[in-house]
């Protein structure tokens, strides 16, 4: 009897050893990589960012004044540029949820007047081969949104070629450019009614 | 003549009757007869005659099994039989006494002992098929369609000896007292009608049996077909799945059974059978029970040459035969000498459900097909295989030439050997059960406080015992 | 009594004959759909584009080729299996499914994965689950959608005076398939009587009744029957009907049926005897699910046509069709 | 226990027992990660590390560890080690570390790793098992990198595509171009070519076994 608790001790104290050798191995190695990681991510976002954002010097570097959750259909977040402190343009993040497979992330830069910047795709799960090619490395479709804006063309245009509208369908797939596209009109709907209370919110501290 | 619904499913298969239009021939005697003991589904005989014993034609050799003629039993040993398969299995060899045979007592033959087999198919004893019947016979069927191409031996027993025949039917009338009694036969078979006919109007049976003409569609002659068909005329239910027509009160009797309840009546004994031989030229036989095929095939002069095979039965029922030597029986209706034509290569099923329609049991034979190729036992009952009467119109019906009734054949006597099997382990264990039982009964009279058996008590019941057996032998 | 006579009476091969069944014989089954095809081949060489007799030489070629290589490796006799025609059958069928225009060397890839991946892996002709034309009109299609929707503009002035486009700038489109056609110019001509029949193109139109004319002769000919090829015409319509009363937008009846591939399919891919279901009421059902499923793909799915793959989903549903139908027993 | 040869160690690990290609372990990352050599040989290496790892803690604390808590003990050294490398890779190379996305922390579960540690490393000496890793890993990155490669060419027409998520280099490689990506079969790519692709693999194999 004795033996095995003994044993049972043993086992239990080993088990304790251990795991307490694991976490503060975790630990020291978050501590070394948390920097690094969070440079990492921010880059990768300022690069995208940097991509939609029409050319010139801003007031604030990137990635901007920072918005989250402004209303409840509004894209979040929303990242405000001003130029001389003259409010110029906004990145919006917005999610396209009816591609393919699951959500799109999209990039969406407007000026202040809604002429779209750029637009590209922060993360998605679309087939390769087929739904893909709204990325920019492997096709330029994308940038087709390039000037455009609600004035510029009519509401029904929103839409692809065989629906009637001005935007191509790439070959084979419909349903994740045509996810983009509604999306993208969405979101410039929206901050043509919400342009001003974008603008107007109190910028942070820098 | 009243005519009987077409079946559904089934095929119209080009009408060949060899040997028809020509009176039997009789067969004479051979030296021996064979007697294979064999009954119902291949299940084993056990004789009741022993080697060296003399026997009288329409003794029974075994239940289910009379001798065809006067011989002293040789031996009992393996001989070949007329089966699919080519096995041998224990036979009475009878060597036949040629003296002319001493009259029998025919008063004194029943129908119930004297072992007819019926003359279709499946060999069913005929006694027992009555006994299910007797006392509430609602409807008795003669079952004389014959629609397999090449089988022309019940037509040709009507032609020839319609009066026999009508004195069997009588027989079994007054036996059963059925509340109605019909004759089937195909509506083509237009002279065997007539000489019927003719030969009730003679008996003075006209009103008593009447002839119901079926579409000639093979197989309307299988009997739950026909049964159905009669109780469709009938205005009544058909069979469900489960019943068999003696449930409710149907006998079905091939009308070459009729003809042996009339030998019986007359001669005390069924001995003789006719048979459809198919060879050079076609004539029917009649041949008496446990004939080899080889003899008869002798007198006839038409013993197999060259490449040419003796077949048993119809091109679709039948099989060819191993072994000549194998007796004619009850339930060998007609033998074909021909050369057979190489068989078509096996293409591989393309479930085109080309057998589908013509399944007379409506069955789906390529469903089985694929399940008797997995050996799913639980898939094929559940299908339906037990119902399938292996008449072969899928075999005609597939495009890639497969044979599957073949397949169906041994899938279905698989089946039956699994659950012989089955039954025969849960018998056991019961058994064994009930001796556990005994014995734990046992131990418990003796246990501790009761009294152990003296020496005395013991011996005593050892006395009683043996006197008791002294008594008895 | 002749020798023959008698022989009459031991052969089964010979009542096989009596009845006609020997002249249904596998490879002469597949003879007749051959046949049936023609004069939709004719008409399609002739209305839309000639390339497609190439197109079927080569699937042919290659479908004939790959099976003796597979027999050949699986060590059975080549010659009598090439003869029973099914490799040429899913050459034909594969050839008329995709665009005429598509590289001989996709469609001999689409071969390959007929005759290899969807009928010898599952054990040869009888045993492939699914129907390998269509497995093979999926991957082509999965894996170049480019070419495999790249269909020639017809040279159909009915359709373009109708459509009001005389100029012919389609043919600087691509991506269209006659049924997406519809869905392209379904918004600018909603409620134009003119357009119901025309806009599959006439030239289609014609063919689509080429291969109602061959299905019906099989169906008279007994090598398919009706089931299969009703059911999907009827569900089809069906739902193409609801939907249309729902949304006026939706593809009228007409189109639906007479455009894509709903007739070609009807009498030449869910009547295959391997992949589909095996009794009367199996093929019902297997018919009706194949329209509903395409239906569905048509109207809410990314692809140009959904029949493939309506086709392979309900070819996985055949089993339990298959189980599920217990024959009543008599 | 120990005399087990080298030689048949790695002859095991790498073929006659290949854990990927004939005891079919580890089949999820397997199929879900080979859609390109680059990202089969990332997860290919970090299983390899994490397995050697894992091998060599278990097979130094194999005195220690008692019946009834080894399963625990393995798994901690197991998800330890994998954190690890998810934290570095994510620091370093963040682009692998996105591409490679669940199948990194799932190495976890690869029933490989456990298999080894739980079979072999538990009974043997810190350098049997260290070779015993080695050789089981690289059998397992092997097969990857294979499937990976197949998968790539035939899918996408390159190969080496986006070595830069490797190298840490920040602008995009596109790698050596076999054939233009329209031309590829894109079915390769879908996870139901993975299917057909390791079926046709294994076929392959069969006869040289």
């Amino acid at each position: 009897m004795s033996t095995r608790t003994g044993n049972a001790t043993h086992a239990a104290a080993a088990l304790a050893l251990l795991a307490g050798t694991v976490v503060i191995a975790v630990l020291l190695m978050q501590r070394i990589s948390q920097p690094r990681i969070d440079a990492s991510v921010s880059q990768l976002r300022e690069q995208r960012l940097a991509e939609v954002l029409p050319p010139g010097e801003w007031d604030k570097a990137l990635p901007g004044d920072t918005i989250h959750q402004l209303t409840d259909d509004a894209p979040t977040p929303i990242f405000r540029y001003w130029r001389d402190g003259v409010a110029a343009a906004a990145i919006m993040q917005v999610i396209a949820p009816d591609g393919y497979n699951g959500d799109i992330v999209l990039l969406i830069g407007v000026d202040a007047e809604g002429v779209v910047s750029g637009v590209r795709v922060l993360s998605h799960r679309e087939t390769p081969g087929l739904g893909d090619d709204i990325e920019l490395r492997r096709s330029d479709w994308i940038t087709d949104f390039d000037t455009l804006s609600l004035e510029a063309m009519p509401r029904d245009d929103w839409a692809l070629t065989s629906r009637g509208g001005a935007f191509d369908a790439f070959t084979g797939a419909t349903i994740t450019p045509r996810a983009v596209v509604r999306a993208v009109y969405r979101a410039l709907v929206w901050f043509d009614e919400h342009s001003t209370t974008v603008f107007s919110l109190p910028r942070e501290r820098p | 003549m009243e005519t009987l619904p077409r079946i559904s499913g089934g095929m119209d298969l080009p009408r060949f009757k060899p040997g028809v239009q020509h009176p039997p021939v009789t067969i004479a005697l051979p030296a021996t007869l064979v007697f294979p003991l064999i009954g119902h589904q291949g299940r084993a005989l056990q004789a009741c005659v022993v080697a060296g014993e003399h026997v009288h034609a329409g003794q029974l050799l075994a239940p289910g099994m009379a001798a065809s003629a006067k011989g002293v039993v040789r031996a009992i040993e393996d001989h070949a039989t007329a089966h699919p398969s080519g096995m041998t299995a224990p036979s009475v060899i009878l060597d036949v006494d040629h003296t002319r045979e001493s009259a029998v007592d025919a008063s004194s033959a029943t129908l119930d002992l004297a072992g007819i087999v019926g003359h279709g198919g499946a060999g069913f004893s005929l006694s027992r098929k009555l006994s299910t019947v007797a006392d509430r016979c609602r409807c008795l069927i003669i079952n004389a369609a014959e629609c397999e191409p090449g089988i022309a031996c019940d037509e040709s027993l009507l032609c020839h000896d319609a009066g026999a025949v009508l004195e069997g039917i009588k027989a079994l009338i007054t036996y059963l007292q059925p509340e109605q009694c019909v004759l089937a036969i195909e509506s083509d078979k237009t002279h065997a009608i007539t000489s019927f006919e003719d030969a009730l109007k003679e008996g003075k049976a006209t009103g008593e049996i009447r002839v119901l003409a079926l579409h000639p569609t093979y197989p309307s002659g299988a009997e739950r077909l026909l049964v159905n068909q009669v109780l469709k005329w009938q205005g009544l239910e058909r069979l469900p799945s489960h019943q068999r027509p003696g449930d409710r009160g149907i006998a079905c009797i091939n009308v070459a059974t009729a003809h042996a309840v009339a030998q019986i009546l007359n001669t005390g004994a069924a001995t003789q059978r006719l048979v459809t031989v198919n060879a050079h030229e076609a004539c029917t036989a009649r041949v008496t029970l446990g004939t080899p095929v080889q003899h008869v095939l002798d007198v006839l002069g038409a013993l197999p040459v060259g490449a040419q095979r003796v077949r048993v039965g119809g091109p679709l029922s039948g099989f060819e035969l191993a072994d000549l030597a194998a007796p004619v029986l009850t339930t060998c209706n007609a033998l074909t000498v021909a050369t057979p034509v190489p068989e078509e290569p096996v293409l591989p099923c393309i479930r085109c459900g080309d057998c589908v329609p013509v399944c007379p049991m409506g069955l789906y034979p390529q469903q089985l097909f694929a399940l008797a190729q997995a050996q799913d036992s639980k898939g094929l009952q559940r299908k339906g295989i037990d119902r399938c009467i292996t008449c072969g119109c899928c075999d005609i019906a597939c495009p890639s030439f497969i044979n599957l009734t073949t397949h169906f054949r041994s899938a279905q006597s698989r089946l039956r050997e699994h659950a012989e099997t089955e039954r025969a382990a849960t018998h056991a264990e019961a058994l064994h059960e009930r001796h556990r039982e005994r014995v734990a009964r046992d131990e418990q009279r003796t246990i501790p406080g009761t009294e152990a058996p003296t020496r005395t008590a013991v011996s005593s019941a050892l006395s009683r015992a043996r006197a008791r057996r002294k008594r008895s032998g | 009594m002749s020798e023959q006579h008698t022989r009459r009476a031991v052969d089964i091969g010979l009542l096989r004959q009596s009845t006609g069944a020997t002249w249904r014989a596998t490879p002469v089954i597949m003879r007749q759909v051959i046949l049936a095809l023609l004069p939709g081949i004719v008409l399609y060489a002739y209305l839309i584009d000639a390339r497609v007799l190439l197109g079927l030489t080569i699937a042919v070629i290659a479908a004939l080729l790959f099976e003796a290589m597979v027999m050949w490796l699986r060590k059975r006799p080549v010659t009598s299996r090439l003869g029973d025609g099914s490799a040429a059958v899913t050459g034909v069928l594969l050839a008329l499914s995709v665009p005429p225009g598509l590289p001989a060397w996709q469609l001999i890839i689409g071969c390959g994965v007929a005759i290899l991946l969807a009928k010898h892996v599952f054990g040869g002709l009888g045993h492939n689950p699914f129907n390998p034309a269509m497995v093979a009109f999926a991957v082509l299609i999965v894996s170049f959608p480019v070419t495999m929707t790249d269909w020639p503009m017809t040279a159909d002035p009915v359709a373009r005076v109708a459509l009001g486009d005389p100029a012919g700038t389609w043919d600087a489109m691509t991506s269209q398939t006659p049924l997406d056609r519809y869905r392209a110019h379904a918004r600018i001509t909603t409620g134009d009587t003119v357009f119901t029949l025309s806009s599959p193109g006439t030239a289609w139109v014609v063919i689509a009744l080429a291969w109602l004319g061959g299905g019906l002769w099989l169906l008279w000919m007994r090598v398919i029957t009706w089931h299969a090829p009703v059911a999907l015409l009827v569900s089809l319509g069906t739902c193409h009907g609801l939907a249309t009363l729902i949304s006026p937008t939706a593809m009228p009846i007409g189109i639906a049926l007479l455009g894509g591939a709903t007739l070609f399919g009807a009498f030449f891919i869910v009547t295959d005897p391997v992949s589909g279901a095996a009794t009367p009421r199996g093929r019902l059902l297997f018919g009706a699910g194949v329209g509903v499923l395409t239906f569905l793909i048509r109207q809410f799915g990314s692809w140009p046509e959904g029949f493939a793959f309506a086709v392979l989903i309900m070819n996985a549903a055949v089993p339990l069709i298959d189980r599920l139908d217990r024959p009543r027993v008599r | 226990m120990t005399d087990i040869d080298t030689h048949a160690l790695i002859v095991d690990g790498l073929w006659r027992r290949n854990p990927a290609l004939v005891q079919l372990l580890g089949l999820c990352p397997l199929l879900a990660v080979s859609t390109s050599v680059v990202d089969a040989a990332a997860l290919g290496l970090a299983t390899l590390l994490t397995l050697l790892v894992a091998n060599l803690a278990v097979s130094l604390l194999r005195k220690h560890i008692s019946e009834a808590v080894r399963l625990p003990l393995q798994i901690l050294v197991i998800a330890g080690t994998v954190t690890l490398l998810e934290l570095l890779l994510a620091a370093w190379l963040p682009r692998l570390h996105e591409s490679l996305g669940i199948f990194l922390p799932l190495i976890v579960t690869n029933c490989l790793i456990l298999a080894r540690t739980e079979a072999f490393a538990r009974h043997h000496t810190p350098d049997r098992a260290t070779i015993d890793a080695l050789a089981t890993g690289a059998g397992f990155a092997l097969a990857l990198l294979a499937l990976g490669a197949v998968r790539e060419i035939v899918g996408q027409g390159t190969v080496f595509a986006g070595l830069d998520k490797l190298t840490g280099h920040t602008e995009a490689l596109p790698g050596i171009s076999l054939f233009a990506a329209e031309h590829g079969l894109v079915l390769a790519i879908l996870p139901p070519g993975a299917f057909i692709l390791l079926g046709l693999m294994l076929a392959l194999l069969k006869p040289g076994r």
